[in-house]
């Protein structure tokens, strides 16, 4: 019977498809494996940025990268968790709700580099931050709120509304039952996300280049601990900086060889870094998954 | 029973139930502030980009903007023709969609319904992965390693041009295509599936006259979605696909998308307040007003799907 | 809708049962005059028939008694259904007690007839009795069949006329023994046959009883003033 | 059984209950008497667990939804319905039981304790006691006593439900309303939880929803029977199911509904 | 597991009913015994006492009536249970007519002495008989309560001694009746209590085909020769 | 009813089944009657179901399942279970009725045309013929004749589970699977289901898994019972619901199953 055949030929086709997907990935790793490798060492870790191809290191942008990652997940977190919860637990259904409904979905598709003009005209000239971590930070966090708040919402809805009520039925109040329930049973799924969102974070590029942050930085920003009273300081957030991905775009424009293979191995440890990321929320939606079943 | 009549009405309870009310309303506050910070930032986005904008067509006539056919805002014959960026970026929207709306449905329904679950299980991460990789590192892979190959294919391509990049921008976007659809396809219950192989149906019958049809708008949004990510893309572009403006739907030639204007803007040193600063403003706009258009309808579509079942 | 046939494979059910109930009562109505016509005619074979034929009667009892369980089994009755099951169960009871009391009078006419003894005059009344004990089983059957509680009530009201024909009757036999000890025998034979009408009333006045049951879901037995002594 | 020689517990005074437009409830009046299982029977849709949900306000979580009338508590003679009154202190003193066994993913132990520890109850004698208590009063202890700090998930679908029951017990409510308890469990497990309910009525009012008649007929002293939110008859189990008075009532239990 | 006592309130109810029939059965044991006793010793009070009491025997067989539907609408009774159910019904039918039986045996007997009449020597062996009878009923609850198939068998197999000590009474009772006419009324009334015993022991055999029914599943009713006639 | 005289339609083997490592059904023999219904009863886990799921395959569709023993279908004396056997051929032969309703998200017409379809049958006359035929058969023509384009899901539940009666009518089918088809429905909408099966034997053979005994009391002329993946006791229903010949039946039969 005929019919039967489209069955394998189909499988045939799924197969190939994903080959193209799944190979192409590995050839663009192995390739930038290849190239990127052999300056990987830990010169290359400790070094800033140099006119000499082989002297150059991504010193300044992974201090620049962990410092507008601490700022941006210090403000996502909290308040996408927050938004949230409110979304789900809180919201009545009204106008407003409907609207903060609507205005999350867009602003999950708006694409980053409007964020890069918002910060722009935002941050960098109206609130005169300037071309700062904490101008980055805050940008990158309004990005990233979308996938916090998406993911939330979704671990959240995955709790079934029985639990809910027989929470409530026992007499529960509305902040106990988020408290007592809803916050430990989602806290995998919403980890997941935070992860997810900050993987993202990491390798965003358009954004920062677009509040002109610079590319060739030599020195690193304030330490946040010092040695004399109060011990802490904040100064480092007004601080220029460079990040991963712009030290990449720096060196991919560059026409000599040697300043992109430079370009590879950074973007080697950038892959890594967002795989190893991605590969965690994975990891943990997997066990997520295996561990509850509602 | 007794003891039930006192806690209702026993002063002490009353107290601690004031302060109860006190508390759970303040939480209800605290969370409804942070859940109105994405209304403020959408508001902060339309204000800073019409605020900009306004400026500009001050300067610029609207008209000038939607049809003129050159776009040379730094020169000193300056010209806002915004056709000639949309054309870059609708020629590479194309090429990367040709590549990730097949592809990506393919790899969907094979996933969902052919694969044997340990290789579904093994390959949606990596899928996901694929989707994680920073579009810098795209970029990078575009110019130096994708545009060297067609080169050798297509003697005649430049070394920036908007095929190469359009291609890794559709492999990038396959795995948005792909895990929405196949979440849309694995939503159909498997009563469904279960029902049409008990009529004897072979497994393509069953993904193409069921499972699809009943996924069609979750799918749809998926696709809806891929389109608005490579309208918006931008890192991919702005290092493979050439900066110059260039009025072409070849996608052999090199060509600015909005983005990469906005990117070559962004790193030279315009002065703030500026027409030329103003332009990238204008051009976001134009932007985020197409991805607005589509989001909103990715959302209804997907909300039709949430309702189905 | 469908819903209107929903039940109807239930409501076949119940009405099979029915209607083989009163097909029990008509086969019994039919050994009871056929076991007064032949006392009056002492036609023995006819009279052997009868007693042959109360088999058939107690095969329909347990038939019927396997049905109402399965019933109960299979439709788990409630309201009218169950208390319609529950007097079939009552009155299959009833209906093959009727049929031993025809098989009593079969036999007895025919000691009579084979003992040769001219019948004694009260066996006129006997007839007229015998055919009044019909005349309510049928009437009480009637009331199941149509479920109506006029006719069940007069059924239960007419019992009271049978007792008195029967104490009647057994007034004049013994007036007859008295007379003529040599028709003891005979006689008190005729007294059983005039007993098994009685009890025919009896049990056509319980079935009655039960139809009132089933309309009203009210237990009527036993609320009257206690019924005369036999 | 002498109806009216029996305390009522609560009683609904024309109550109505409408989804936002929708009349889901229409003026429906009747008692609970007291230590006793009331059933409420009906189609799909009939509005009896609407009618059951209003008994502890559930419906306060969902907007758009409105009471009108009155669900009178004894023994104080409190308006459950009234605005004055807050619905979690409502459910302070009802508890409930739902559809589905709905542990919360915790321990047994912890599930149990719940209740106590939404009261403020610190002292951990008080709640140990209390959680065997209630286990013991549920028939699960010694079925869990081994494995009180294991999850809940572990425990059967009936243990499961059993444990949702203790878990409303702990906390010694006055009427305990059961949503179609058993309609997730299979003949067994749902014998043992109609086997609990009639130990339990010595102790704590019952309300039950069920779709299942002869459940209510099996557990039940009561039985309402509803259509389309109405209370079309209301009366003694035994009564009801063997003699109803309503032509619609012995329509429905005989399954001649159409 | 909790199972073991999944449905101990059915057994709690089942149990309960099956208590009552044996207090039921308990009841019209004494009714015969009172009814014999007061044919022997002549006491009318106790005799009258006899016939009123017939009113609880009634009201315990519309109560177990009672009881039996609502158990079926309760627990929608399978197997075992149904059969349980189902016997039930039927034996406290039989009970009932005992009752009655027994209620006819002491206005018959308050007839007699009432009249002032010797009781005749036959009365000795009606006393027999109704020890028998009493035995039988006693045996054939007996049998219910334990579920015992072989006493129940017992009890079908003594009927038919039973029935052979009423015929033997009956003769005796003929042949006064013959030798002095004016003995008629008396003897027959004794005629009536000797019927009335018999029929105990009827009814007893068919309890005792009922708890046969109950443990075996086998409608045992009418399988054997039919039973002498009356 | 004299068992002895029905012709055998399908008969088991000595069926075994595994999932995975776990033997699900052990060494099953039993038949099932042509133009009987049969029904599968037991407490949840007994195997019922995926003995159901045996006669058409349905196992295969998941991986690491297997099958020991044989399925006879008559009247051609094929193995069900052979390897040689395309499942999809077995799922031509014999229809299936699930647990929730399922119908397609198409209209009325097409989801009753879907089987059809699936075979090549290309003649819209021929087509549009067999769905009527199907939903007369179904019970359903009269209350779907005027909408049969418009979406399935706007149906009712009971509705919709006789829509998917008619799609595996539309087929014909030699045999009938039922699994638990009632169980996600109120009580009116199960009586016009187990009404319409007694309609149908008169044409298919029937095999029903229920949870419910009543209803396998109503429906069937065969009753099977098992427990653990063993096969009990199989018999006349009226007879295995009155006099069980095994003490493990009797006692699940009349809920004292432990």
């Amino acid at each position: 019977m005929h019919r039967k055949h489209q069955d394998v030929v189909f499988a045939l086709v799924g197969i190939v498809a994903l080959m193209v997907a799944v190979l192409t990935f590995l050839t663009l790793f192995v390739n930038m494996a290849v190239d990127g490798l052999p300056r990987l060492d830990w010169h290359f870790f400790t070094s800033f940025p140099s006119r000499r191809a082989t002297q150059a290191g991504i010193l300044s942008a992974w201090v620049g990268s962990t410092l507008v990652m601490l700022v941006t997940a210090f403000f996502a977190v909290p308040l996408g968790v927050a938004s949230g919860i409110y979304l789900e637990e809180y919201a009545r259904k009204s106008w407003v709700t409907d609207l903060i409904e609507i205005n999350i979905t867009n602003l999950a598709g708006v694409p980053s580099i409007v964020y890069g003009l918002l910060a722009l005209g935002l941050f960098v000239y109206q609130f005169g931050l300037g071309q700062s971590i904490l101008s980055a930070g805050l940008t990158l966090a309004l990005l990233i709120l979308p996938v916090v708040i998406v993911a939330t919402r979704e671990a959240i809805r995955s709790i079934p509304q029985v639990i809910r009520e027989g929470s409530y039925a026992l007499g529960a109040t509305r902040w106990q039952t988020v408290r007592y329930h809803i916050l430990p049973y989602s806290s995998a799924g919403i980890l997941t996300g935070i992860i997810i969102g900050m993987a993202r974070a990491i390798g965003e590029t358009a954004p920062i280049i677009t509040i002109g942050a610079l590319t060739f930085i030599a020195f690193l920003p304030p330490a946040p601990l010092k040695a004399e009273p109060p011990f802490v300081s904040f100064d480092w957030l007004m601080s220029p900086f460079t990040v991963m991905p712009i030290q990449m775009f720096n060196w991919t424009s560059r026409p000599e060889a040697a300043f992109q293979d430079n370009a590879a191995a950074a973007g080697f440890v950038l892959v890594f870094m967002t795989l190893a990321m991605n590969g965690l929320a994975i990891w943990l939606r997997y066990r997520l998954r295996r561990n509850i079943k509602w | 029973m007794a003891k039930a009549t006192a806690a209702l009405h026993g002063t002490a309870y009353l107290a601690s139930r004031r302060a109860r009310h006190i508390r759970e309303r303040l939480i209800e506050v605290l969370l409804f502030f942070a859940a109105l910070i994405s209304v403020v930032t959408t508001v902060a986005i339309v204000y800073v980009l019409v605020k900009e904008s306004v400026v500009f067509f001050e300067q610029v006539p609207l008209r000038d903007f939607l049809t003129d056919r050159q776009w040379t805002p730094l020169f000193d014959d300056a010209h806002f023709g915004i056709v000639v960026l949309l054309s870059g970026t609708l020629t590479s929207s194309f090429v990367a969609l040709a590549v990730a709306i097949p592809l990506g449905t393919i790899i969907a329904i094979y996933l969902s319904e052919f694969a044997p679950y340990r290789l579904r299980e093994m390959v949606k991460p990596v899928l996901e992965m694929l989707g994680g990789v920073p579009t810098i590192v795209y970029g990078y892979f575009a110019l130096l390693f994708v545009t060297p190959l067609l080169q050798k294919v297509m003697p005649g391509l430049p070394g920036f041009n908007l095929l190469s990049a359009g291609l890794v921008m559709g492999i990038m976007i396959i795995p948005y295509v792909s895990s929405i659809s196949e979440d849309a396809m694995r939503a159909v219950p498997m009563a469904l599936r279960e029902g049409s192989y008990a009529m004897g149906a072979t497994r393509f019958q069953t993904a193409t006259r069921v499972v699809v049809p009943a996924a069609f708008s979750g799918i749809a949004s998926a696709y809806i979605l891929g389109i608005s990510r490579a309208v918006g893309e931008t890192m991919i572009l702005a290092v493979a696909g050439g900066m110059q403006p260039n009025l072409t739907f070849n996608p052999l030639e090199p060509a600015a998308t909005i983005t990469a204007y906005i990117v070559q803007v962004a790193l030279g040193d315009l002065p703030h307040g500026s027409v030329g600063y103003q332009t990238i403003f204008a051009a976001g706009l134009t932007l985020m007003l197409f991805t607005l258009a589509c989001n909103l309808a990715g959302h209804v579509l997907r909300k039709r799907f949430r309702e189905a079942y | 809708m469908a819903n209107e046939h929903a039940s109807k494979q239930y409501d076949l059910d119940l009405g099979a049962i029915r209607t083989r109930v009163l097909q029990m009562g008509g086969l019994v109505e039919s050994q009871i005059r056929r076991a007064i016509d032949g006392l009056a005619s002492g036609d023995l074979a006819a009279l052997e028939q009868v007693i042959d034929d109360d088999h058939r009667v107690n095969a329909m009892e347990v038939a019927l008694d396997g049905d109402t369980s399965h019933l109960i089994v299979r439709r788990q009755p409630a309201a009218s259904d169950l208390r319609m099951i529950f007097a079939i169960a009552k009155t299959v009871t009833d209906l093959e007690r009727i049929g031993d009391e025809a098989q009593k009078m079969a036999r007895m006419a025919k000691a009579i007839h084979e003992r040769g003894a001219a019948p004694l005059p009260p066996a006129v009344d006997v007839r007229h009795a015998a055919e009044a004990a019909i005349a309510m089983l049928r009437r009480s059957l009637d009331a199941f069949a149509r479920l109506d509680c006029e006719a069940a009530q007069g059924v239960i009201r007419d019992d009271a006329g049978l007792d008195a024909e029967f104490r009647a009757i057994l007034r004049q036999l013994i007036t007859f023994m008295m007379e003529d000890p040599r028709t003891i025998s005979t006689a008190l034979e005729i007294v059983w046959i005039a007993k098994a009408i009685e009890r025919i009333g009896d049990h056509a006045k319980n079935m009655a009883e039960y139809v009132i049951y089933i309309v009203r879901g009210t237990d009527v037995r036993h609320t009257r003033s206690p019924q005369p002594g036999a | 059984m002498m109806e009216q020689l029996l305390a009522t517990k609560a009683e609904a005074r024309s109550l109505s209950f409408y989804y936002g437009d929708f009349q889901a409830l229409k003026g429906i009046s009747m008692p609970v008497h007291e230590r006793q299982v009331t059933a409420l029977i009906g189609p799909s849709g009939c509005g009896k667990s609407t009618f059951l949900r209003c008994f502890n306000r559930m419906h306060d979580l969902y907007p758009g939804n409105r009471y009108d009338g009155q669900i009178i508590l004894q023994p104080d003679n409190t308006d459950l319905l009234a605005r004055s009154i807050d619905p979690i202190d409502v459910r302070m003193r009802i508890g409930m039981v739902f559809q589905k066994p709905n542990p919360f993913p915790k321990t047994v132990f912890e599930n149990v304790a719940y209740g106590l520890r939404v009261r403020g109850e610190r002292s951990r004698r008080a709640v140990e006691e209390k959680v065997e208590q209630a286990l013991h009063d549920a028939a699960l202890w010694d079925e869990v006593k081994e494995r009180l700090h294991q999850p809940a998930y572990n425990l059967s679908g009936g243990q499961q439900q059993r444990l949702c029951i203790a878990r409303a017990l702990a906390t010694d409510p006055e009427l305990l309303l059961f949503d179609e308890p058993t309609s997730a469990l299979d003949p067994i497990a749902t014998a043992s939880i109609e086997e609990l309910m009639h130990d339990l009525k010595k102790r704590v009012t019952i309300l039950i929803v069920t779709h299942n008649m002869q459940q209510a007929a099996r557990v039940s002293d009561f039985t309402a029977y509803m259509y389309l939110g109405e209370l079309v008859e209301f009366g003694v189990t035994d009564e009801l199911f063997i003699k109803p008075q309503k032509k619609q009532t012995e329509d429905y239990i005989t399954g001649r509904f159409g």
